[in-house]
């Protein structure tokens, strides 16, 4: 399985990134830079975390002019894997790979913290190692994840199931109390209509090594992986 | 020449910013505020353009860079 | 305008000016008197001070670079070294807090990267008016935003930090930031000439009028455009920082350049001057190539502009097309502004002219130094009155400790380490909360633990002893963690250096860390001085900050404070003694800041962290912590809090002293440990032969949190209420809704 | 009744997200666009007040609230 990991200027979670896919789970994995027209082959595009471009304007919205981006919209409707995380959810958002929009965290406030969310779809390539309603323990960190969707986004969401994951209490209870950044129903991560492209805001990467806390992020990685053999 | 471009939310998307500006003021004891939207303000000096030019240009810019039309709405004037 | 006043304007003395002129043998123009007043500023010579620093121990097998460059450099060995230093911000974030802290970050960040490495922690000490003014409120949220949005945004981890409140505070709150970074050791850059003919090329952000030295505005000449030329203040660009952190490391990975230096505080004028003097050369700039962002700047504004984001490389021609390269992917210019000559000068050039044309030695090396006047306060014997009769002990217990554990100096700290993003870099193993944050090294099996400590009302009652206390508890939160400790950094916030009284606390202060540094052996390899905190004559508590580093070898994983499991063993290590002075305790319950701080014995504290260290190396704990600000009632509670499960406990103690005092008493050299029970006979063997004493003071167990003295019950309280009172209270006074 | 306030940085205040958007649209190929200045709106209901009150009221919080002194500098004016 091939990853690439995207650079934008001010990202700053690809390393991280490449660090886990390289050194922990031992695939091929490349950085793609922002400016080239060359996803490299790769079976699966990652968007990293980070601030790209300081963030300026709003969230991932001048990175999605970057070049390379024409060249990831084309391999995402052709079926190809791309997962944007965090500051790459926002700019699959900006880029209109995903529906919605993100507003500033309800408190106003940055938050760094690992929080729980619940798989809600495990049929997607990158949650099939999930249970369904698995807790996921993974850390956060951002400001502009309060994630909203107008009425009829929201249905066609809901209808598709294109909501993957919610923020929830260590229980998996779905209320306000969880819901650290205000998002709309809770929702801290969604896919495009066929499942191939994911957005999330939890860093999946910073839960991969059990001296770090927490190991659950390696679940979607390794559904990356296995979703990439059961097709082979 | 000057111009200069107004993004705002629209209505009926929460507007976390202006709440809280609101609160401050309600505790500061402006209970008059009744509302409070925040939005964003572009200056923007064009160079070797005409009129013509930037009312062409200049939504374009801001439909396609300035602002978010899922959550955004804006508006712009000539400056001087 | 007339000499006086335009020497006020630029804070030079008469005889500081006629120096100048005997030292460039003629009446320097305005531009050279401004550069002369900025690199003779307390802030850049360090002319108050430099005696007295020179009395800290500099020097020690592992040290590669001691103080006088950007920052210190430690060799950690498999060719790897740390750079690391501390920086104050405290004037920039009192007139505005967001981008005065903001830059402050931005300023250190590139002090460390500088010197070719990449930061990987930032670690933030902060001091604040009492949040009960709304002022200082506003200040507290301004400083912390502006941290964490910077740092957050460059994409290194802020890991701890620490936090007091204190009136002295109000009028000039104190934000030190600390970073460290990671190098190879062959890769290792300095600030560097090499040899004549070498090109001196300006990188990052454009040049505008921030933050010049007020003198501008005053001088006769600019007042038709007094609006215009108004100093503004500097607002930082953390994306520009990123770009130019990368660009400026894979320049120096490619062995493209000689040397380095970053424009901090007194921009082009520092960096071109110091690069020189460093190697005995001269420099040639000419300021029209200088990328601006205004319109009609003067040399003078061009040479004293503190804009954020600029570096000055020096690199031997045939290699400037390549960084050009480097630099353009990055979205950034590179631009050759002059030339190393072999003059000894700065030779600066406008419009055609030369405007500055003085030696560099006179400008970076030769700004008279002082030994200025210092004499104990007139009211210093009285404030050691303390009566301990006076002191009602008729109290419940249980309410004082909630007092002590929701006031903000104890509080949980997460409504602030919240917003900082911890853990990019995925190296963060203790997150803030511990004793001391801890870092793995990828590709290693070494830790990297690194704290902040300094208490200013021990230095204010008794500097000498606050001094060494600093030190020591800066190394006993290493100890705590498992961390033997490799240097120490520091930032000295005091008043004015020019009042006798502020100048023997500094000295007291320095020649106690001096003291301890020796007596621990760990050696300090650079710092920042900070005076003239004060307003309206009132200065601020005499405040030193040490950041410590230590290394962790031959661990799976670091200790923390949180105790582990029911029925584990508590042990108390080191003695209490009957000690208020100095303590939160008196200052909350009695409204008192009076007494002798607590007293130290360098060589039992010195014997306890080995003791800790080697315990903890040999997987003999569970826990530890060290018991400092709330005495040890607090520390246990700490270790509840910190707890994954909330474990209670309890313990007895026999000690026959007041009660209060061995509850809120802050004896030094005290820490305290949970362990298995079977592993208790090799910890007290360990003990016996460190000769550090040690007791079993009771158990973890249940979900209370239980206190006795003889069988007294002095504290009974349940973990969760006492808890969720520790974790909110800073966010019930800072988002009340 | 209702009013607008827009706040902009002071000028000579570095401004990097304005630069950014610039550099943006440069790089989208909008040369005509010489410098970019961003900066907030603030749109504001108020409520039981006359005009004479509100042309006290609001520079009043405008400067206490809306804008920060030391680096921006703010204007408004009725929107109806
Ligand atoms: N300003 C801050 N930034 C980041 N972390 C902080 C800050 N203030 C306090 N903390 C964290 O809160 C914890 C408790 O702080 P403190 O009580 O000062 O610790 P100690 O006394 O053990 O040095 C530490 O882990 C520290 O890193
Ligand atoms: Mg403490």
């Amino acid at each position: 399985m091939k990853f690439g990991v995207v650079v934008f200027p001010g990202s700053n979670c690809d390393y991280d990134t490449y660090y886990v896919l390289k050194e922990i789970l031992n695939q091929p994995t490349f950085f793609l830079w922002h400016k080239d027209h060359d996803l490299k082959g790769v079976d699966c595009v990652i968007l990293p975390g980070g601030f790209s471009y300081g963030d300026y304007l709003r969230s991932g919205a001048i990175a999605r002019f970057s070049p390379l981006m024409e060249e990831i919209i084309e391999f995402a409707q052709k079926g190809g894997l791309v997962l944007g995380i965090c500051n790459g959810f926002q700019i699959l958002l900006e880029a209109g790979l995903l529906e919605g929009a993100m507003l500033r965290n309800k408190k106003l406030k940055f938050l760094c913290q690992t929080i729980s969310i619940r798989v809600e779809n495990n049929k997607i390539p990158f949650t099939r190692e999930a249970r369904p309603g698995q807790v996921l323990r993974i850390p956060i960190a951002h400001f502009d994840g309060n994630y909203y969707a107008p009425p009829e986004i929201l249905d066609k969401l809901k209808k598709n199931d294109q909501i993957i994951f919610r923020y929830c209490t260590e229980t998996g209870e779905i209320n306000e109390e969880a819901n650290v950044n205000g998002s709309i129903e809770n929702i801290a991560g969604i896919s495009n209509t066929s499942g191939n492209v994911l957005g999330m805001m939890p860093h999946p990467e910073r839960a991969a090594e059990a001296l770090l806390g927490s190991c659950d992020g390696l679940i979607i990685f390794k559904s990356i992986i296995n979703f990439q053999k059961s097709i082979i | 020449m000057k111009v200069r471009v107004l993004v705002r939310l629209k209505n009926g998307v929460l507007d976390p910013q202006g709440q809280t500006v609101r609160h401050a003021l309600h505790v500061l004891g402006y209970h008059q505020i009744k509302d409070v939207r925040q939005g964003k303000v572009f200056e923007i000096e064009l160079e070797g353009i005409d009129q013509e030019t930037a009312l062409r240009l200049i939504p374009e810019i801001a439909d396609k860079v300035l602002a978010n039309p899922i959550i955004e709405t804006f508006s712009w004037d000539f400056l001087d | 305008m007339i000499l006086e006043d335009l020497l006020r304007e630029h804070n030079l003395t008469k005889y500081e000016y006629e120096r100048i002129i005997s030292l460039i043998g003629r009446e320097p123009n305005l531009t050279e008197l401004g550069i002369f007043s900025l690199m003779w500023s307390e802030h850049c010579s360090y002319k108050s001070s430099k005696i007295h620093l020179q009395k800290l121990p500099t020097s020690g097998p592992q040290i590669i670079q001691g103080p006088g460059e950007n920052a210190g450099v430690v060799d950690i060995g498999d060719e790897m070294a740390i750079v690391f230093k501390i920086e104050s911000h405290n004037h920039p974030s009192f007139i505005e807090p967001f981008q005065g802290a903001a830059t402050g970050v931005g300023g250190i960040l590139r002090d460390i990267f500088t010197m070719g490495a990449r930061p990987i922690a930032l670690l933030d000490s902060l001091r604040f008016g009492p949040l009960t003014v709304s002022k200082n409120r506003a200040i507290m949220e301004g400083v912390v935003s502006g941290i964490s949005s910077y740092g957050n945004s460059v994409g290194v981890p802020t890991v701890g930090g620490e936090t007091f409140f204190h009136p002295s505070y109000s009028h000039n709150p104190l934000v030190n930031v600390f970073c460290l970074g990671l190098v190879n050791k062959g890769k290792i850059f300095y600030a560097r000439a090499g040899s004549p003919g070498n090109a001196v090329i300006y990188v990052g952000a454009k040049t505008g009028r921030d933050g010049i030295h007020g003198a501008t505005m005053a001088s006769a000449e600019f007042d038709s455009q007094v609006e215009k030329k108004r100093p503004n203040v500097q607002v930082g660009d953390p994306f520009m920082e990123k770009l130019l952190l990368e660009a400026c490391l894979e320049v120096m990975d490619k062995g493209l350049i000689v040397g380095i230096q970053d424009m901090g505080a007194a921009g082009l004028t520092c960096s071109t001057t110091e690069i020189a003097a460093k190697s005995g050369t001269g420099i040639r700039i000419n300021l029209d190539l200088v990328p601006q962002r205004e319109e009609g700047m003067t040399p003078y504004e061009i040479m004293l502009s503190e804009s954020q984001e600029r570096m000055l490389l020096i690199a031997r021609p045939e290699n400037v097309p390549e960084i050009q390269k480097i630099f353009a992917k990055w979205d950034l210019d590179a631009v050759v502004i002059g030339e190393i000559t072999d003059s000894q000068k700065l030779e600066v050039f406008f419009q055609g002219k030369k405007v500055v044309d003085v030696p560099v030695e006179a400008v970076v090396n030769l700004c008279p130094v002082y030994d200025r006047p210092s004499r104990k306060p007139e009211n210093y014997d009285f404030l050691h009155h303390l009566d301990y009769n006076s002191l009602d002990q008729a109290q419940n217990f249980n309410e004082v400790l909630l007092s002590l554990i929701s006031h903000p100096n104890i509080a949980n700290k997460e409504w602030i380490f919240r917003q900082y993003d911890h853990m990019v870099q995925t190296n963060t193993v203790l997150l803030p909360g511990a004793d001391a944050a801890v870092l793995r090294i990828k590709g290693s099996k070494k830790f990297l633990a690194m704290t902040l400590d300094g208490n200013g009302l021990y230095c204010y009652l008794d500097p000498r002893t606050g001094g060494k206390i600093a030190v020591a508890e800066a190394c006993r939160n290493l100890a705590c963690v498992g961390a033997k400790p490799l240097g120490i950094t520091n930032c000295l916030n005091f008043g004015n250096p020019e009042k006798p009284e502020i100048m023997w606390q500094f000295s007291e202060v320095v020649t106690g860390m001096a003291e301890a540094c020796r007596y621990f052996d760990v050696p300090v390899t650079g710092g920042n001085v900070s005076f003239y905190n004060e307003t309206e004559g009132k200065p601020i508590i005499p405040t030193p900050v040490i950041g410590a580093v230590g290394l962790i070898e031959g661990l799976s994983q670091p200790c923390s404070p949180g105790f582990k499991n029911e029925g584990d063993l508590i042990i108390l290590a080191g003695a209490n003694k009957e000690e208020l002075g100095g303590s939160l305790y008196l200052q909350i319950m009695f409204g008192l800041e009076k007494g002798w701080p607590p007293e130290i014995d360098l060589e039992a504290e010195r014997k306890l962290h080995l003791f800790s260290i080697e315990a903890i190396r040999r997987n003999l704990v569970e826990s530890a912590h060290d018991i400092s600000e709330g005495g040890l009632a607090v520390a246990l509670a700490e270790c509840s809090f910190l707890s994954d499960k909330r474990f209670g406990f309890l313990v007895n103690l026999e000690d026959r002293i007041r009660p209060d005092a061995l509850l809120f008493g802050e004896t030094q050299s005290r820490i305290v440990f949970s362990l298995k029970k079977e592993n208790f006979l090799a910890f007290a063997q360990l003990a016996a032969q460190k000769e550090v004493p040690i007791k079993i003071i009771g158990q973890v167990q249940g979900k209370r949190m239980l206190f006795y003295q003889s069988g007294n019950l002095l504290i009974d309280l349940k973990v969760e209420e006492a808890f969720d009172i520790w974790k909110n209270s800073l966010e019930k006074i800072l988002s009340p809704f």
